[in-house]
This record gives C-alpha cells, structure tokens and sequence, in this order.
C-alpha cells in the first residue's frame, strides 16, 4: 500500500504544472453561463489543445496523452490548483467520447473527437424531458425512421450549456410500445441548429442561462450520426454512464483546490477565536482530502481491472454534500456580505446546489447503496 | 396567561394573505429585481394602507404602534408572499425614529414617520456594528451586520445612515450591486447628507431599531418557510416518479415533517420575542426562524428536483431569500450568542 | 396575546417555590434504578404528598390541589428548578390515573388513587411485548376468563420501573383472533407480587435495572381490577394515551432545568472563545425556550377547549432530540472526562437516549407528522 | 500508487477477524468490565502472537514494526470485536519507548519493550495535555486528552506517566472509576515512581505517542463502527414491524446509507494517516472515523429501539465504545484543529 507516485507520473506532474503555470490567465474569463464568457472558454480549450493539454487520457491521435488514470488524476490536481478556467468541452469529454470509444465507428471517432478536444465543436447532453427526471427510462422524445436516418420529435430539457452550444447527443424512442421502457431506444447525436430544433434558454437561480429545454420538431439525423445499434441505446448510454473519468470519478482536484480557497480565506478573513466556523472549515478540507484519498483507493481498484460498482453512490453522495457544504461555510465566514452575489464563492453556491439533484437525486443514490451496498430489501421506489 | 392570536389579529393575517395572493406578487418581485420599482410600489401603498408600517409608528406620529405582536404578524404573510422592497427596514426606520422622539428627540419623527406609516416613504437604513452587542461575528467585515450595505436604497425615499452618534439622511448611493436574492439590491448610501441627529441617543435609538429589525426578518423568514413548505408539499404530492407520487416516499415524507417541525418551533419564539421585545429573545426568534427557513428551502429545493433551481419558476423567489435573510440583521452566529448571554438562568418565564 | 399569568398563579408559584426551597435535599437520593434510590424516591414522594404536592392537577379529595393546566406547567418549573429528584411515581400518575379519572369507578378510583399519591404503592406500565413495539396493536399476552375474574399469561418487556415497583397496569388480549388487532384487548391492573408473576429486571446501557421483563403465568385478576369495558382496553388505553400531562405536554420545566445547567457547565468550564460549543449550548438553551413556548401555546388551545391533535407528534420529535442534544453537548464540555459515568450528565445522557425510541419511535412520529399534519399520502408503515 | 491493502494484510485481518469471533469476546468484555481480567489476558495473548502488539515494536526489541498499515489493519479489527483492556496504550507506549531509543535513549526501550511485543505486559500510559499540538480544547479541563486517568491502570503491568520532562514508570493507581463504557476502568496512576528518562526527548517522544494513540483509536473506531452497521443491516432485515422487515422503510434504508458513506471515507483517511503518519493526517482520521463510528452508533440504537439499549444485548458493547473512543487521545474538536492546521495548503497530495 502506498501513495508514491512513479518518477514519470511526477514528470508528468511538473510539466502539466509548468504549461499551467505559464498559460492560466491571471483574469479569469467571464462566466462560462453568459455569451461571451462561453465564447472566452472556448479560446481557452484551443490553447489547451494546441499543447495537447484538453483531453489528458484520449489516445493521442486525438489530440490526448493517453494519461492513465493516475495521471489523469494528477493532472487534474494540477488544473484546479492553479485556479484554470472551467471546462465548456465537458459534457462532450466526459459524456459521449467514452461512448464514442466503446461504440462508435472509427469515422464517427475520426469526425467528432477532434474539434471536441479544440473546443471547435461544444457538445451539450440532452437527456432529461420534463416527465423523466431521475426516472430516465420513461423517455417519451421520438426518433422516427426516415430516409436514410431519423427524424427527432420531442422535448427535452435541463440540457446543460445547450445555450450555447454546437451539438447535441441524447436517447430517443424509437420503438414506441414495448413493454419494458428500457428498450426501444436509440442513441442520436444532433445538431443543435439543424432546422426543427428550437433551444430555449433556462435561467438558472441566479438567473443565468445554465441550460435549455431542447424541442425538436422532425429534426433529421443521418444514420452515421446513430451510436451503436438502433434500438440499443439503454445498453450504449449505460455501458459508460459510470465512465471513470467523467462523474463516477468526479475530480478530487476541483474540490481540493475549493478546500484550499476556504482555508485561505479563513487565514485571511476568519476570526481565529471562532472555532465554529473553523471546525466547519476543518470538516471541508478533511473532506477534500477524504474524497481524494477514496478516489486514489477507486482508482487503484480500477488500475488493477475491478469493475466500476455501486461505490459510485458512495462518491456521488459525498461529493455533492461536501461541495455545499464547503461552498456554505465560505458565504457564512463572509457573513451578511455573503449575500452579494458577485463572488465567485456565491456562483459556486449556486452551482453546488444542484449537485444533489443531477445525476440521480442523492435520495435515488441512497437506495442504491442500501438496496446494493448493504442488501437491504428493494423497497418500491 | 393566553398565548394565541386573537380573532382579530387572525383576521389580520388572513385578509393580507388574500391581499397579496390576488396582487400577482411574483411578477412584482421579478420587476423590482429588474429595476423596476413600479409594481412594487403599488403593492407597498396597498400594505401600507392596511397599516402595516403603521404598526411601527407610535400614534402621535399618524401611526398604529408601536404594535410589533401585529407587525410579526404582518411580516409572516409579507413572507410567505415573498414582497419586495425594503419592508424590514422601513419598519426599522421608523423604530429608530420612534425610539428617538422617545428619548427627547423628536424632531426627525415628526419630519420623516407619517410619510413612513402612510407608505409614501420607503426608507432604508445603515446601522454600524454593535460592538456592545454583538460578540464575534466570525468574520473581520467592519459592517458585519449588513454587509456595508442598505438594502434598495435606490427605491427608498429615505436613506438613513447612524454613524457613531450621528444619524444622517444620506443624499444619494453608490452603485447597486447585485444580492443572492435578485429582488434584494445592495447599495452603499453616500456618506454626509443632512445630520438629523447626534448624541448618545441615537446609539440607543439605533439598538432598538437593530431589535424591531431582526424581529420584522425573523416573521419575514417565517413565512417564507411556511410558503417553501406549502409549495413543496404541493408539489410533492402531484409529481410522480417511478409511477408513484414523490410524496409517498418516507424520506421525503421525513424530510417535510422535518421542515414543518423547525417552523412550528419557530413561531411560539417569534411571538414571545414580539411580547417582550428583548434582545435575546428577539436574537433567538431571529436564529431560529431564519435557520428554520433556511432548512425549509434546501429540503424544498431538493423535493423539487431541477425545476426548483431555475428561475423562471416561482421556488426561487422564496429559496433566494430564505438564504439572504440568513445573515441579514445579524448572522446565526452573532445571534446565538445574544441569545445565549439573555437567555440562560433560571428556568422560569420571563414574562 | 400574552405570557401573563394571574396574581393567584403568581402566588401559587410563589408557594411552591417556598415549599420546594425548604424541601428538596441538599444531596440528591440515589439513582431511582437501583433499590436503595427507589425505596429513597418513595419516602420523598410521600413527603411531596403531605403537603399536597405530589399530584397538584389532582382533585383535592384524592390528594391533589385542583391544579390546571398553567398551574400544572408553573408548578412543573419550579419542580425542576429547585433540582427536587425524580417522580417515581411518574408512570401511575400520568398513564394510569388519567385512565382512571376517565374510564375508572368511583371505587377504583378511592382504592387505587391516595395510595398512588403517596407513593406508598408505586406503578409500572405492562405495554409492550418482544414482538409488538411501536406495533402495539399486535399484543398476544392474554387474559383468559375465570371465576371472579382473569387469568393473564404472556410475556411483557420494557416494562419501566418494574424492578422495583409494586403493581402493574396493561392491555391483554381477552377475544383471541379477531380479525382487526386493535379489538378484544382488556385494559387490566395486576399485581406484581400476584402468584405466577415473574419479575425479571433489564439493565439499560449503563448496567442499571431501568425495565424489567414480566412472564405472567396464571396470574389471576378480579374483575374489579379491569378498567372499563372487557375488549374495550384498545379504546380505553388510546383515549388518554394523548393526556396532556403526561407524554403530550411534557414538561418543559425539566428541560429548561436542565439547559440551565447546561449555561452553567459552559460559564464555569467552557472556554469563552470556543463558539463551536457555545453555539451548541446556545441552540440548547434556544430550545428549551421554543419547547416553554411551543407548551404554553398549546395549552392555551386546551384551555380554550381545542383537543389534542397529532401535532403532539411534533412535540415528542423535538423534545426528544432537545434532551439527547443538550445532554451530548454537556458530554462534550467536559471533554475527554464526560466519558466517566459518574456524573449526572452521563446518566442523563443514558436516559435522554431512550427518548427517540419509546412511547412512539421517531420514525413513526415523523410518518403521522407528513400523513396527519401535512396531509402526504399514506405509505406503507 | 497502490492505495490498498496487499494480500498478506487481508489475510491477516481476516484471521484476527476469524481468532476474535470465536473466541466470545463478548464473555471476556463483560469480565473486564466486572474487573475480572482473565478471559481478557487469555485474548491478550493470542492477539500477542499474533503479532498485533510487535507492530508497534522496532525490530531491535524483539518487535516486527513499526508498521502502522499492518497495525492499523489489526485495530480495525480489534474494533469490530469489541476487545478490552488498554489496547491502544500499549500501543502507545511502544511507540513512546521506540521514540526515544531512536533519539539516543535506549534503556526504556530495552527494559520493557519486548514484554509489550509478547504480550506479557500490556502498558498504560499518562500524557500531558501538548499544549504545543492541541490548540484549544473547549473545556477548561487540565488534563483534557484523558480527563486525567491512564485507561484500564489496574489491569495494565506497565503504567507510563509522562510530566513535563520527566518518564515515570508508576507503581500503582487511585481508586478505578467507571466509564461510560463499563469496559474501560479509569485510574490515576499515582505520582511519582521511577523516574526512566529525562530531558527534552521526552516531550517528543510523547508527540510520537499521540499519533500512534490517535491512529489505533481511529481504527479502532472505524471497527467499531463497521460491527455496528453490520448488525444493524443485520438486525433489521429480520426485525418486522406493521407486517414487514424494518430495513424495508426508506428512512431506515437511508440512515444506514449514511452511516456506511461517513465509515467508508473515514477508511481512506484512516490508512493515508498510516502511511505519513503525518500529526494532521493522523487527526483528521481520528476525528473522522470517530464521528462516523459515533454516527452509525446512533443509528444503531435507534434502529434497533429498546432491546439495543439494554445491557445484556451485545450492541451496548459497541455503542458506549464508539461514544467513549470519541473523546479518547484527543476531542473531535481538537482533532479537527490540528488536521485544518496541517492538511490546508496547495491541493496536491502529500505523500
């Protein structure tokens, strides 16, 4: 058992930290969820790009470094600890490419990955309709057959960055009226100003456009924009719905680098004597640290060929509560001047709260670990 | 010994309820948060009509009060209706005043309080610190209790500033930045203006406008729970997944129970704090409505799922507040610690 | 709305609190759970009982002072106040009595009352069995019709105060297999020194005899010690089960005794500038405040003839959770010496334990708080 | 980077797991707490050769350590069965008296070291409260990190007592107190004695203790805790109430969730602390795996009701060691102090 890393995983370490260190910009870029902010990110994932720094763990003849887990790990430490930009590419990394390598053809590869990993193309996920939030598999979106592809029919919504985003990848029903809902759907990808599409905007808490709802009107999708086999989507989405590197493995970096800002900003703005707050500070970086350590032990359980498990649950639980609470403890140390809401503390805020919510509500993941973990008798959900 | 409302009091409640709940208050507070003051206004003149800022305002100033068992129950339904604009602090203000003319003073009462009562002056305020009440806040903001800010002072027609023993009406504002709660708009009031008072007075005056403020914020937060909770289980019970309502699970059940019990206990406090007005007693009401509140919008956020955290849905109205007023007036640790020094020892009704 | 009491309540609290100042031992008796501390209670119940002060809300001619409800609560915080011990008699005075003031005869009544006041026979409750808990209605101890009376055969647990205590009250199935649980349970006295009772005591976490096991074998009951109807117990038992005395209204006094002890642990050990432990103090004594407030609210209700609603489930969840917070918290004031178990506020913390557990788990509490008082669906219990 | 455990230790945590299980330690528990101490010195012994106590012995004294992974992993299952007597001490004592041989103090170390690595002695042991490691505790109390007593001194062969300078070996103690956990027996040891060694290495030595003390109790607790949950999961898949098993009510499902989310990330912690040994590391898993036991131990009780809350049923075995280990070598406040001292700074791993 040990945490050492190899004299090339720490190499590799510098020499991310040397490039970030050189390229992160001293001002950060505007809000990720404005226009030019989006459009500001998206210069930012090209010069990343341009020194194959966007996508770590891709194969490098897609723009990668084919890093290991445990470097992609260490780059993501780095990332976060040197206070970089947010990543618009996101969903498209860390949602469709994995399906894209376990699924998709060597042209769909060859077609979508590179402008993926320049930011030239931003994906948005389109998953959620109105009536199929946590409950996805009651999807009622269409895709009808048509010549030579399908035609898109429905309403999506919560599409995260489809503000203002390029493409879209999503299920869709294919085969209306079977009987279990998890079949009969098929895994599209589209573009998100192809004629039929109409993307709405959604404003988010504080008001800003953090995802659309998505209504497709026979929106044409050519057969080579399908991922596996029509009707074999449940199976495609997921097959890498716990994909390591996306939200099963959510990055320990981002939340240690937010631990380490609350720790500054008690040094800086904490009354030393209020131990209230500092045991609230206290359980956040312990937290941090917590959820790296977990993620280092996932990780090597991984390395050496475990499957993925229920464990997720574990992880989604912890990070989701750890990231408001973390995010809470900094607005009270900032007390009633907490409230202005031009902080990055307060936008954190409002991004964490959802972090219980997505992704399957914490609630759905406390069943699972119940039910899964523990072998507790399914109750009805 | 009758610790209830009476019928009137009741009756009070029940008819702004209805006021507000006709009055499409939501698209009043979008509006106010835009900028625009107009529909917001209109629904100020009606509250003020049925005498609300009234009650803060003693008779001899063309007032009801000082009356704060009926304020707190006004403040529920401004509340549980999320009304914009600077409610608590209008009622502060006139505290302020009223206490002032009190203590000999009265001169600025008699100038700025009928236009108060009679709603035709929205006023803000900015109090300092109150060293001498208020321990460690936890933070090393010089304005701890409101952040430096006063809160729409580009909607008040009033602009107060106690600053040491001075207690200004301040000209103008500085730029207004943007709260948590949209409908909140921070601003800094100008420094200097017109010297309304000076003498250890105003300090006086300025820790009984600190009370009539927590107490207004602490039924304000009341009643945003209580509307948190009545929209959650609404919708809880009419949602369905995985073909059963979301309401049938017990650990939502658990969680609303959970809410309504924080709320509950909530309220005899605020009431209690509105009998006596002590500090510590008020700090109490104040902790525990707000953190009630507080507690009562995660829970509904969460029940929601995603439709909650956006913002064209009503919901986060009443979760941007119930945050916002969290640490307005005085944050949970600063009030914990007044009510930990007022009410220990003894063990028997203060009252 | 006020918090006023009348001169007479004033002057009734007054004498009470002359009477208690001049009364209630320097030293406190023994723990009540072992037999010196019991035989020790006894002698100070029959003390409080000379001068009337061992049933207050009683009527006078059974040794009671007529008290209602604010008088109740008055004399409740003075009780407390004045640090005078624990009521052994608590579980005949608030189960029992009330039954027999609404379901007893006259004669029960004159038999059983003035030698429960004096504490000179001390009752415990029979309700539970292994296999009913919370889910009392599926009782299975019987009581089977003989000449002049009944036969009661079973096996009772958690029965409090049973080590010690002279007679015994319970429900026990008199009509076997009716098809609804609830009906054919007779509400029945017994004595627990009968012929065929076997008493055999339960030590609770810390080793002392808190409850007592009862295997009943044959004990015969005459027919003048069932209360109300035969097959009526269910009815009879749930008609006071609700008594504002008892568990409903429970007494704030002794809360707010104890959170003041609390703010005095915290003044004479408690580090000034640990606001972690502050705040928690300071939440405590919050509490014990809303729970005063939240009683007096209620009680003005009752006295203005409202009934008692499920809103008592809000008050057993908060009280319950106020004495285990309050009692960890003086736990952790002391540090690494709250583990010894000499002190009171570890026997305390062992009793305050109990509370989330008995007369109602929490769980069920919360279920008919969602159901009763929020009007959610009913699921499966 | 291979964060887990390699085969050999699984296996010998499963044979510690397989030696304790049948061996009643429940009986030798009961024992110890009714002052009887021979079923424990016969567990004593076997878990003596099974190396668990050489751990923390260097190989110069006869010992196989120090090895804190492979101790940790012994403690945990220490902590899952529940063992009596001054485990953790003697621990700490090894560690004590390695620490000061290696700063050029060997005597203690030769004298009674290898007594502790077989078993024959097991040790207690007195620390100061370190006011250099232990910022502020919340109580006023002198002797904060035991409450002044050295844990089961009538049962131990070695009693250690450091002051100041100054290494004692005591030659008896006070009266024995009970703990909230019947099977830790409380005692002073009594002043004075033999003094064993002097000087500033002392004091270091004891730091060094506190770490291996904290680290044993932190797996300790994190056994406990696990036992805890298993029975629970256990006990309520069988327990029914309204006709069916208890763990079918989400409410029960989702506090046993918890309850094994807060023991598995207090498990990384746990074993990260083993390999640095780091004084912050060290603490943050004790607080950590502390609370998590402390946790579940509550929801232990609750989950069980009233037949967990009595003493002849097993589960009070764990329960008043998960609350009395809380406290034990350090409050979760001072614990919490000194991780956020040490761990806070720069997001990258530290090993």
């Amino acid at each position: 058992m040990d945490l050492d890393l190899s004299p090339a995983d720490e190499a590799f370490r510098a020499e991310a930290r040397a490039w970030l260190d050189e390229h992160v910009p001293a001002v950060p870029p505007p809000s990720l969820e404005t226009a030019e902010g989006f459009a500001a990110h998206r210069v930012w994932e090209a010069e990343l790009a341009a020194d194959r720094w966007s996508v770590v763990s891709w194969p490098a003849e897609y723009g990668g470094r084919d890093a290991d887990l445990v470097r992609w790990l260490v780059f993501e430490e780095e990332y976060h600890a040197a206070g970089a930009p947010g990543r618009v590419g996101q969903n498209g990394v860390s949602l469709l490419a994995p399906t894209l390598f376990e699924h998709g053809t060597a042209e769909q590869r060859a077609r979508v990955l590179p402008s993926m990993a320049t930011g030239e193309v931003v994906w948005a996920q389109a998953w959620s309709e109105p009536e199929a939030g946590s409950d996805l598999a009651s999807l009622r979106s269409r895709a009808v057959r048509t010549d030579g592809g399908w035609l898109l029919r429905g309403h999506k919504t919560w599409s995260s960055r489809a503000a203002f985003a390029d493409r879209a990848f999503g299920l869709f029903r294919s085969e209306p009226g079977l009987e279990k809902p998890h079949r009969g759907l098929t895994y599209l990808m589209f573009d998100l100003r192809a004629p039929g599409v109409t993307v709405r905007p959604i404003g988010r808490l504080d008001g800003r456009p953090a995802f659309a709802e998505l209504f497709l009107d026979d929106v044409f999708v050519p057969d080579e924009d399908v991922i596996g086999e029509p009707g074999q989507g449940w199976r495609v989405a997921m097959s890498t719905a716990g994909n390591e590197r996306g939200l099963t493995l959510r990055s320990p970096g981002r939340f240690l680098a937010a631990a380490d800002r609350l720790a500054a900003l008690w040094r800086d703005r904490g009354d030393p004597s209020d131990t209230a707050l500092r045991e609230r500070v206290a359980d956040a970086v312990i937290g941090a640290r917590a959820y790296q350590l977990f993620t280092y032990a996932h990780a090597s359980r991984l390395l050496e060929g475990e499957g993925i498990g229920s464990e997720s649950s574990l992880n989604k639980v912890f990070w989701s509560e750890l990231d408001l609470a973390l995010h809470e403890t900094a607005l009270d140390l900032l007390g009633a001047g907490g409230e202005s809401a031009d902080g990055a503390w307060c936008e954190g805020y409002v991004f964490a709260l959802a972090g219980p919510v997505y992704a399957g509500t914490n609630e759905i993941q406390r069943d699972i670990i119940a039910e899964r973990l523990l072998g507790l008798p399914k109750g009805r959900r | 010994m009758r610790f209830l409302l009476d019928t009137e009091q009741r009756a009070f409640a029940a008819s702004l309820d209805a006021m507000l709940g006709s009055a499409d208050t939501p698209a009043a507070v979008r509006a106010w948060a835009g900028g625009d003051h107009v529909p917001g206004r209109a629904l100020w003149s009606r509250l003020a009509e049925a005498g609300v800022f009234a009650l803060a305002v003693p008779e001899a100033y063309e007032g009801l009060g000082p009356l704060p068992v009926d304020l707190a129950v006004a403040f529920v339904e401004l509340g549980r209706h999320a009304v914009p604009g600077p409610v608590v602090e209008t009622v502060a203000a006139a505290a302020l005043l009223g206490g002032l003319s009190a203590l000999g003073e009265p001169g600025p009462a008699e100038r700025l309080l009928p236009d108060l009562a009679s709603g035709k002056s929205p006023a803000t305020l900015l109090l300092p610190d109150p060293a001498e009440s208020s321990p460690r806040s936890g933070t090393a903001d010089p304005a701890a209790l409101s952040g430096g800010h006063a809160l729409d002072a580009d909607a008040a027609a009033v602009s107060l500033v106690v600053d040491g023993d001075g207690l200004w009406l301040a000209a103008g504002h500085g730029p207004v930045r943007a709260s948590l709660d949209p409908a909140r708009r921070l601003a800094r009031p100008d420094s200097g203006g017109e010297l309304l008072a000076a003498g250890p007075g105003v300090a006086r005056a300025a820790l009984r406008a600190l009370a009539w403020a927590r107490l207004a914020t602490a039924a304000q937060a009341l009643g945003v729970g209580l509307a948190l909770l009545g929209r959650t289980v609404e919708y809880a019970g009419r949602r369905t997944q995985f073909g059963v309502p979301v309401a049938s699970f017990q650990a939502v059940k658990h969680r609303l129970a959970d809410a309504l019990i924080a709320l509950e206990f909530a309220r005899p406090l605020l009431f209690g704090a509105a009998l006596s007005m002590a500090p510590a007693d008020v700090a109490a009401a104040k902790v525990t409505a707000c953190e009630a509140a507080y507690g009562t919008a995660r829970t509904a956020l969460q029940l929601h799922g995603a439709i909650g955290y956006t913002a064209e849905y009503d919901l986060s109205l009443w979760f941007t507040k119930a945050r916002a007023l969290r640490s307005a007036w005085g944050t949970p640790a600063v009030c914990r610690a007044e009510a930990l020094a007022g009410l220990s020892g003894g063990g028997r009704p203060r009252s």
